[in-house]
């Protein structure tokens, strides 16, 4: 179970990665981002899954004595949770480039920004 | 000592508060934002005094109140308390420069600005994997931020391309921490560096690992995933840019490091690697570069590629890594931030309009003091790092890596100093530079921290390895002191500066061994007679006595050199020198150009030839290079042989000899000429004193060095032949007296080595004179070509006799020295066997007499022009050096054991048998006996009776007026060319026309070219594309896959 | 097309190094040694229900520091690169009239949404969830409204005020856990109190609601800039 | 029980292959946007299986929420730009 949601994250990100390089259009680039992110995200969140486990909130059923024995590990949820709001933020900050780039030049298209070569 | 978590909550709290205030006060958030800053840069200056004076140790920092594997903790040792006040001052610097645009830009870009630096010092601080990612994101971030700093349209372009390659880094950099991570159970660094990995998990921690040093390197911009830097680099803010190079690329550097200590030696190389690719490939891109903060970015670049491949040797280098890496990391932060201030105070982009600072003496100061330490010149850090690196990399036998970084740092000495002698030479462009003192006040500080800071390494070097701080030594001291004194008018240095030297020379003639004492007496003694020329100059000469003083510094410590190192560092302090004094020139923009690079490629062979005789020892006396391991020996000599001979324009590397002294000025070329090639000369006595006879692959390395000289004699002097510039015609005439030289030295005996070091006097004398009056002509008469002179002898008698003494002292006419040197030299041909080499000399013999009666008979006889009828004869200052040198020429005719005598004893230390016998005016040698007195006695009658009766018969002689000459009954278009001079040697020039063909020229010609074509065509890879920059980071990634793992 | 081909070369190589990463992968039975720290210590220590949360609020508290900081930049410089335009976009743009449904849905739905955002971002030491998610969801209140009245001059200086002071008293409370308790970020300035209370686990609940605050703040700045734009066809 | 989740996580995971495709190949912007939302979405449902609440609200309510709004936002913004950097000569897929 873990390896397979492993693999769909994997190709997540992958499948992200080739929309970013193939495209030239700069919000489609941007969108391929995002399901990269989304695609590490999972991968993360798995590598933390162990079967037969539970959530890591100590409540009724999960009694604060022995915990350790019940619960998933909890550190890659902790990072995860980071690398989501990171995610976030610096697509919003792409996405106002790519405005502002639009708005310069009235096109999208990543190739029509080369002035700066050699 | 604060704890570093206020330098965080500082940042953070001030750029949180400047929400609050409204927009309009920009003004009072400014302030807020520098208070923050010289906050930030507080903390870590108290640590850092901490740290140096009271010797505290290092100190974990624990967040959260629990225990590191299970909270995050930071470190400040005394590696992170440096890099944290570089990061902070810099910032610091550039948000005092960036004054204007912050306040434009509004509380925002300041916030910005505080939480980058934060972040930069983040990543130096934390001891925490994914607190290191979280700090890399802001500084990412961040930095995509700043980049609106600049009014460059193309800036905003250039930030998306790096979000674009820093969304891919960070998806690596990720999965690579979480699957270290599950391998090794923390997140914390030095508990995974310790972690025992369970059995299974070694492969995938491995590849876990790969995936997070793959994404930190690309962090530092290593080849070819770097065009993105480059764009960021070209259009954004320098004062940004400068923020960007020195501390993003300090903070990434030390992160590379921290995650090479938990990958453990096995990844050093792969760091290596990517560091070498990256300096060349740069290194090279930068040639063609016409922009300046471009050629900038490449530098950086290269710089951050080259302390990479110093982190990769660590294995190597132990704990001497911090001294070099900081050495080399610091003198690039400095020098690149400073550069990029000064590019902001430009005004264009193109590296001829960086000559509008020329209006500017200190900036101009400030420019070759940042060149200088990019190129690791003495007496900055970079030197000392350069020779530890070099050291030990010659010792463990690492020479392919040791050649590839030396052949980078001459590419890039070549384009650095390119630049300098653009800024200094071409034309200036309209407006001035534009420096309010805002923006000024970091570059002065920039460098005197460059300067500060090379007196400390200096001062670590001493401590740690022994080499005594070069900006102690009393030469430098006095040279550098000038650089104090410049204001002051000419005379009043010149002055100075000769009772400087003579005093030198009589506190310490006593300490030189007799082969010594005669080049301290040229240096010195010599040196303050070529300087009264320069009393003839009016006005201050901004910048001449200080770089005359560093030559003459230069040459003195060389001579009192006793270990490798000081050697080294007296040459390259004498080649920078010199390379100012013929820089001054008018047109000698490329020439000095061609010197520097020829003397600087020699330096580094002497370097490596030392290192690779040192074999890792610190302390390396010269006299030890006898005993070098006899497998080694022959390579060490062949290196530092072909060095010594760049300085003495051996044929093959002599082309930037005739530009560099025909361009320089008038009293420079004596100097350069006479007095700077003996330092090449005195390195090969050193060397053949040391190492005597090597063989290489059964070739005898003195025997090749033989045919070498033989052939510069041969060649140099038949260049001079054809030469139609008076002053070239001296500077070719030097390279064949050079190989007269290297040819006594290659004979390996006593007479051999007591010719060459009678041609070194000799050559110093005449060639000086003859530098100065040919110099003294072209300043009355304008012009330096031959045949525009003519009939000069009325107008200008003194130096007519100057030139006369000169060219029967080069000849070997019986009465002067010149024959007392072949006749010694003829000695020793017998006592050797060497036959053939010997006839290819004697032919060169006549050629130089050919060239010698060109230059008397061109310029002082025949008739006089019209244009030259009111010539006076040439000034005081001018000509009264050239009567010393006659008077000493003829002292030394007629006593020649004066100053050859107590050498002569000394040389029979190595060469027991073939000496000379001195007896009050008799010298009896094995073959003969030179009577000098009584052959100048002889001569003397003889010419006089030949002058009484040439006058006789001359009376009645016909005058012919000049020019009425008709062709076919029109006049000539240009009358000068049917003067006699024109062409003179026409006929010799059919007959030996294929010998003198510029091969050398093209030679090297060609190899520049190469490179810069190579460089041309490569950096087209840098389509400006985003996407293929992302394209171009995965096939790193690949790349280094395939290759690393 | 000879690019796409070379990015579908390099993604396969990249697609390698992930199955070898894949196939490598063994899961864990037992909890790794930090696992099992906070396994164990979270009740005593922090007296947090929500371990997830005592990690990401107190032991790595540094982390979160840094991404509320992230929030705060990207606000911040969206703001810059979109501010340029907006000075004239304000006077002349032509809206669309807004719904019926849209006006009477907004003013139903929004307090619901705020008291959803409030209440996650309150129970986040005891319930999953917590300051971010509470954040983004009073974001998509703030939206909704400025959907509904694009008219409504949008409160700029309190938003911006909101956002500041919310990260101030954060580093405030964390200079607090370096001065009184244990470290920087500490949470245990507070007393613990009773596992599972409201008001327990120290500072944790005022940090988290202090960080729903601003990331709430942050997100509706970024949307009312980006809704500011001018709209360029 | 186990073999349940095993078969849902299957078919989620089909579903976000299958979205993600959808979204890169796709030919209309929106549509693209509309699919990473819903792969994010069933991440996040895919987490509530992985037993990781925390992080299954935070994708729900921003990775699919908040990010597909700012593409709308955006995207509402540059209309014009929308099939720019197609090239010319057709784009094979659709």
């Amino acid at each position: 179970m873990i390896h397979l949601a492993m693999a769909t994250g994997f190709l997540l990100i992958l499948i992200g990665f080739y929309g970013a390089v193939s495209n030239r259009n700069i919000l489609r680039m941007i969108v391929a981002f995002t399901i990269a992110d989304s695609g590490v995200n999972l991968v993360i969140v798995a590598i933390g899954y162990m079967p037969g486990r539970t959530a890591p909130i100590l409540d009724a059923t999960v009694k604060a004595g022995y915990a350790a024995a019940r619960i998933i590990d909890p550190v890659p949820q902790a990072l995860v949770l980071t690398a989501i709001v990171i995610g976030v933020g610096v697509t919003a900050l792409m996405l106002a480039y790519a405005y502002k780039l639009y708005e310069k030049k009235r096109s999208l298209d990543i190739a029509k920004f080369t002035e700066l070569r050699g | 000592m604060l704890s570093p978590l206020y330098l965080v909550a500082a940042a953070l709290a001030a750029s949180f508060t400047l929400g609050l205030l409204n927009p309009k006060r920009s003004g009072a958030a400014y302030a807020i934002t520098l208070v923050t800053l010289a906050f930030m840069a507080w903390v870590p200056a108290g640590w850092l005094w901490g740290f140096m004076a009271e010797g505290a140790q290092p100190v974990e920092i624990y967040t959260a109140g629990a225990l590191p594997p299970y909270a995050i903790n930071l470190r400040m040792g005394l590696a992170e308390a440096a890099m944290t006040l570089l990061i902070t001052l810099t910032g610091l610097l550039s948000a005092l420069y960036l004054k204007e645009s912050l306040i434009k830009l509004g509380h925002r870009g300041m916030a910005v600005l505080m939480v980058a630096l934060m972040a930069f010092c983040g990543i130096v601080l934390t001891r925490d994997l994914f607190n290191l990612f979280v700090f890399f994101e802001l500084a990412a971030i961040s930095t995509a931020g700043l980049i609106l700093l600049s009014e460059d349209e193309r800036a905003l372009s250039a930030g998306f391309k790096y979000l674009i390659v820093s969304q891919l880094v960070s998806t690596f950099l990720l999965i690579g921490i979480l699957f270290a991570y599950h391998a090794s159970g923390t997140l914390n660094l030095d508990t995974m560096a310790s972690a025992r990995l369970p059995h299974g998990s070694a492969p995938s921690f491995a590849l876990a690992f790969f995936l997070m040093f793959i994404a930190l390197v690309t962090e530092l911009k290593p080849f070819p995933a770097n065009g993105w830097a480059l764009d960021i680099y070209e259009s954004a803010h320098p004062a940004y840019s400068a923020l960007f190079s020195a501390a993003a690329a300090t903070a990434s550097l030390y992160a590379v490091d921290k995650l090479l200590l938990v990958g453990g030696p096995g990844w050093y190389p792969m760091a290596t690697g990517i560091g070498i690719t990256t300096f060349l490939a740069a290194n090279l891109f930068a040639l063609p570069q016409g922009n300046d903060r471009r050629l900038l970015g490449y530098s950086s670049l290269a710089q951050i590629g080259l302390i990479l491949v110093v982190l990769g040797q660590r294995d190597l280098l132990g704990e001497g890594t911090p001294f070099i890496a900081f050495g080399l990391l610091v003198s690039h932060a400095v020098a690149k931030a400073g550069l990029y201030w000064l590019s902001g105070l430009v005004g264009g982009r193109s590296l001829t309009d960086w000559a509008a600072l020329r209006g500017r003496p200190l900036l101009v100061f400030a420019f070759i003091s940042f060149v200088a330490m990019l190129t690791s010149l003495p007496p900055f850090p970079g030197f000392y790092a350069k020779w530890e690196l070099v050291r030990v990399l010659a010792g463990e036998g690492r020479l392919a890596l040791l050649a590839l970084i030396l052949i980078g740092a001459l590419v890039e000495a070549g384009y650095l100093f390119r630049w300098f002698g653009y800024m200094l030479k071409r034309e200036a462009p309209a407006e001035a530079v534009n420096g309010e003192p805002h923006q000024v006040v970091p570059v002065y500080v920039a460098v005197l921290a460059g300067w500060v800071l090379g007196y400390f390494w200096g001062e670590l070097s001493g401590v740690g390895l022994g080499h005594h701080n070069l900006l102690l030594s009393l030469p430098l001291a006095f040279a550098l002191g000038f650089l104090l004194l410049d204001w002051l008018p000419a005379w009043v240095k010149n002055t100075l500066a000769i009772t400087g030297m003579v005093a030198f020379f009589f506190l310490t003639y006593a300490e030189y061994d007799p082969l010594r004492l005669i080049f301290a007496l040229i240096f010195l003694i010599g040196g303050a007679i070529t300087l009264l020329a320069s009393y003839d100059a009016h006005g201050r000469r901004i910048g001449f006595y200080p770089a005359a003083m560093l030559m003459y510094a230069g040459m003195v410590m060389l001579v009192r050199a006793n270990d490798s190192f000081e050697f080294f560092a007296a040459w390259e302090l004498l080649t920078l020198g010199s390379y100012f004094l013929i820089l001054r020139g008018k047109h000698s923009e490329p020439h000095a150009l061609s010197y520097i690079l020829f003397s600087l490629g020699g330096a580094f062979l002497i370097l490596a030839g030392f290192a690779l005789a040192a074999g890792g020892a610190a302390q390396f006396p010269i006299t030890a290079l006898g005993q070098v391991a006899p497998a080694v020996a022959p390579w060490v000599f062949l290196l530092l042989a072909t060095g010594f001979m760049t300085k003495t324009a051996a044929i093959g590397l002599h082309i930037w000899l005739p530009g560099a002294h025909a361009e320089a000025e008038t009293d420079v070329s004596p100097m350069v000429s006479g007095i700077l090639l003996k330092a090449g000369l005195f390195g090969l006595f050193v060397l053949l004193m040391a190492m005597g006879k090597q063989r290489l692959y059964g070739v005898e390395l003195t025997h090749v060095l033989l045919w070498v000289a033989a052939f510069t004699a041969l060649l140099g002097n038949l260049m001079a032949v054809f030469q139609e510039d008076a002053k070239r015609l001296l500077a070719y005439s030097s390279i064949g007296q050079m190989g007269y030289a290297l040819f006594g030295l290659a004979l390996m005996n006593h007479l051999g080595w007591l010719m060459a070091l009678m041609f070194v006097i000799n050559h110093y004398i005449y060639k000086s004179m003859l530098f100065l009056s040919v110099g003294g002509v072209a300043k009355r008469t304008g012009t330096r070509e031959m045949y525009r002179m003519g009939g000069l002898i009325r107008l200008m008698p003194l130096s007519f006799i100057a030139v006369l003494i000169g060219i029967i002292a080069i000849s070997g006419v019986p009465p002067l020295s010149g024959f007392g040197g072949r006749w010694i030299f003829y000695n020793a041909i017998l006592a050797s066997d060497y036959r053939l080499p010997m006839v290819i000399l004697f032919l060169a013999g006549p050629v130089a007499f050919l060239y010698l009666f060109r230059l008397i008979h061109s310029i002082f006889l025949g008739q006089l022009k019209d244009e030259l009828r009111r010539v006076k004869e040439a000034p005081f200052w001018i000509a009264l050096p050239q009567m010393l040198y006659v008077g000493l020429l003829l002292a030394f005719a007629l006593a020649p054991g004066l100053a050859l005598r107590r050498v002569d004893t000394y040389l029979n230390l190595f060469f027991p048998e073939g000496g000379l016998h001195w007896e009050g005016f008799e010298i009896t040698s094995d073959y003969g006996y030179w009577n000098p007195v009584a052959i100048m006695i002889v001569v003397a009658v003889i010419f006089v009776s030949l002058f009484a009766w040439l006058l006789f018969v001359n009376r009645r002689a016909q005058k012919v007026k000049q020019f009425n000459i008709v062709f076919s009954a029109e006049r000539p278009f240009r009358p000068e060319t049917t003067h006699f001079a024109w062409n003179f040697f026409a006929p010799y020039r059919k007959a030996l026309g294929f010998l003198v063909q510029p091969y050398a020229t093209t030679f090297w010609g060609a190899l520049t070219d190469f490179l810069h074509t190579a460089g041309d065509l490569a950096r087209r890879l840098y389509d400006g594309n985003g996407q293929s920059y992302a394209l171009h980071f995965l096939a790193f990634v690949v790349i280094v896959f395939g290759v690393g793992v | 097309m000879v690019k796409r081909l070379g990015a579908l070369l390099l993604l396969l190589a990249i697609g390698g190094i992930f199955t070898s990463l894949l196939v490598g992968y063994v899961p864990d039975t037992e909890l790794n040694d930090t696992a099992r720290y906070y396994a164990y210590h979270t009740a005593a220590d922090i007296g947090s229900a929500n371990i997830v949360t005592a990690i990401v609020i107190t032991y790595r508290g540094l982390d979160t520091l840094g991404e509320v900081t992230v929030l705060f930049l990207a606000a911040a410089i969206l703001g810059l690169v979109l501010a340029r335009g907006r000075r004239q976009a304000q006077a002349r743009r032509a809206l669309t009239p807004v719904g019926e449904l849209l006006t009477t849905g907004s003013r139903v739905l929004v307090p619901l949404i705020m008291l959803l955002g409030v209440y996650v971002f309150i129970n986040g030491h005891l319930t999953p969830g917590g300051g971010f998610q509470g954040g983004a969801v009073i974001a998509s209140g703030v939206l909704l409204l400025l959907l509904a009245g694009p008219r409504k001059p949008f409160a700029h200086s309190l938003i911006a005020a909101v956002e500041s002071l919310a990260g101030v008293f954060y580093v405030v409370i964390g200079l607090m856990g370096l001065v009184l308790a244990g470290g920087f970020l500490d949470s245990r300035v507070l007393p613990l109190g009773v596992l599972g209370a409201l008001f327990s686990a120290g500072t944790i609940p005022i940090i988290y609601t202090l960080i729903g605050l601003k990331v709430g703040a942050e997100f509706s700045v970024m949307l009312s800039d980006l809704a500011e734009t001018e709209e360029l066809g | 029980m186990s073999l349940l989740l095993t078969a849902m996580t299957f078919v989620l995971c089909i579903a976000m292959i299958v979205a993600a495709l959808v979204s890169i190949l796709g030919r209309s912007l929106p549509i693209a946007i509309l699919a990473a939302g819903l792969v994010s979405l069933v991440a996040s449902v895919l987490f509530v299986i992985l037993a990781s609440p925390d992080v299954a609200m935070t994708e729900a309510a921003i990775g699919s929420g908040l990010s597909t709004f700012l593409f709308f936002f955006v995207l509402g913004r540059v209309r014009g730009g929308e099939r720019d950097g197609e090239d010319e000569s057709g784009s094979e897929h659709g």
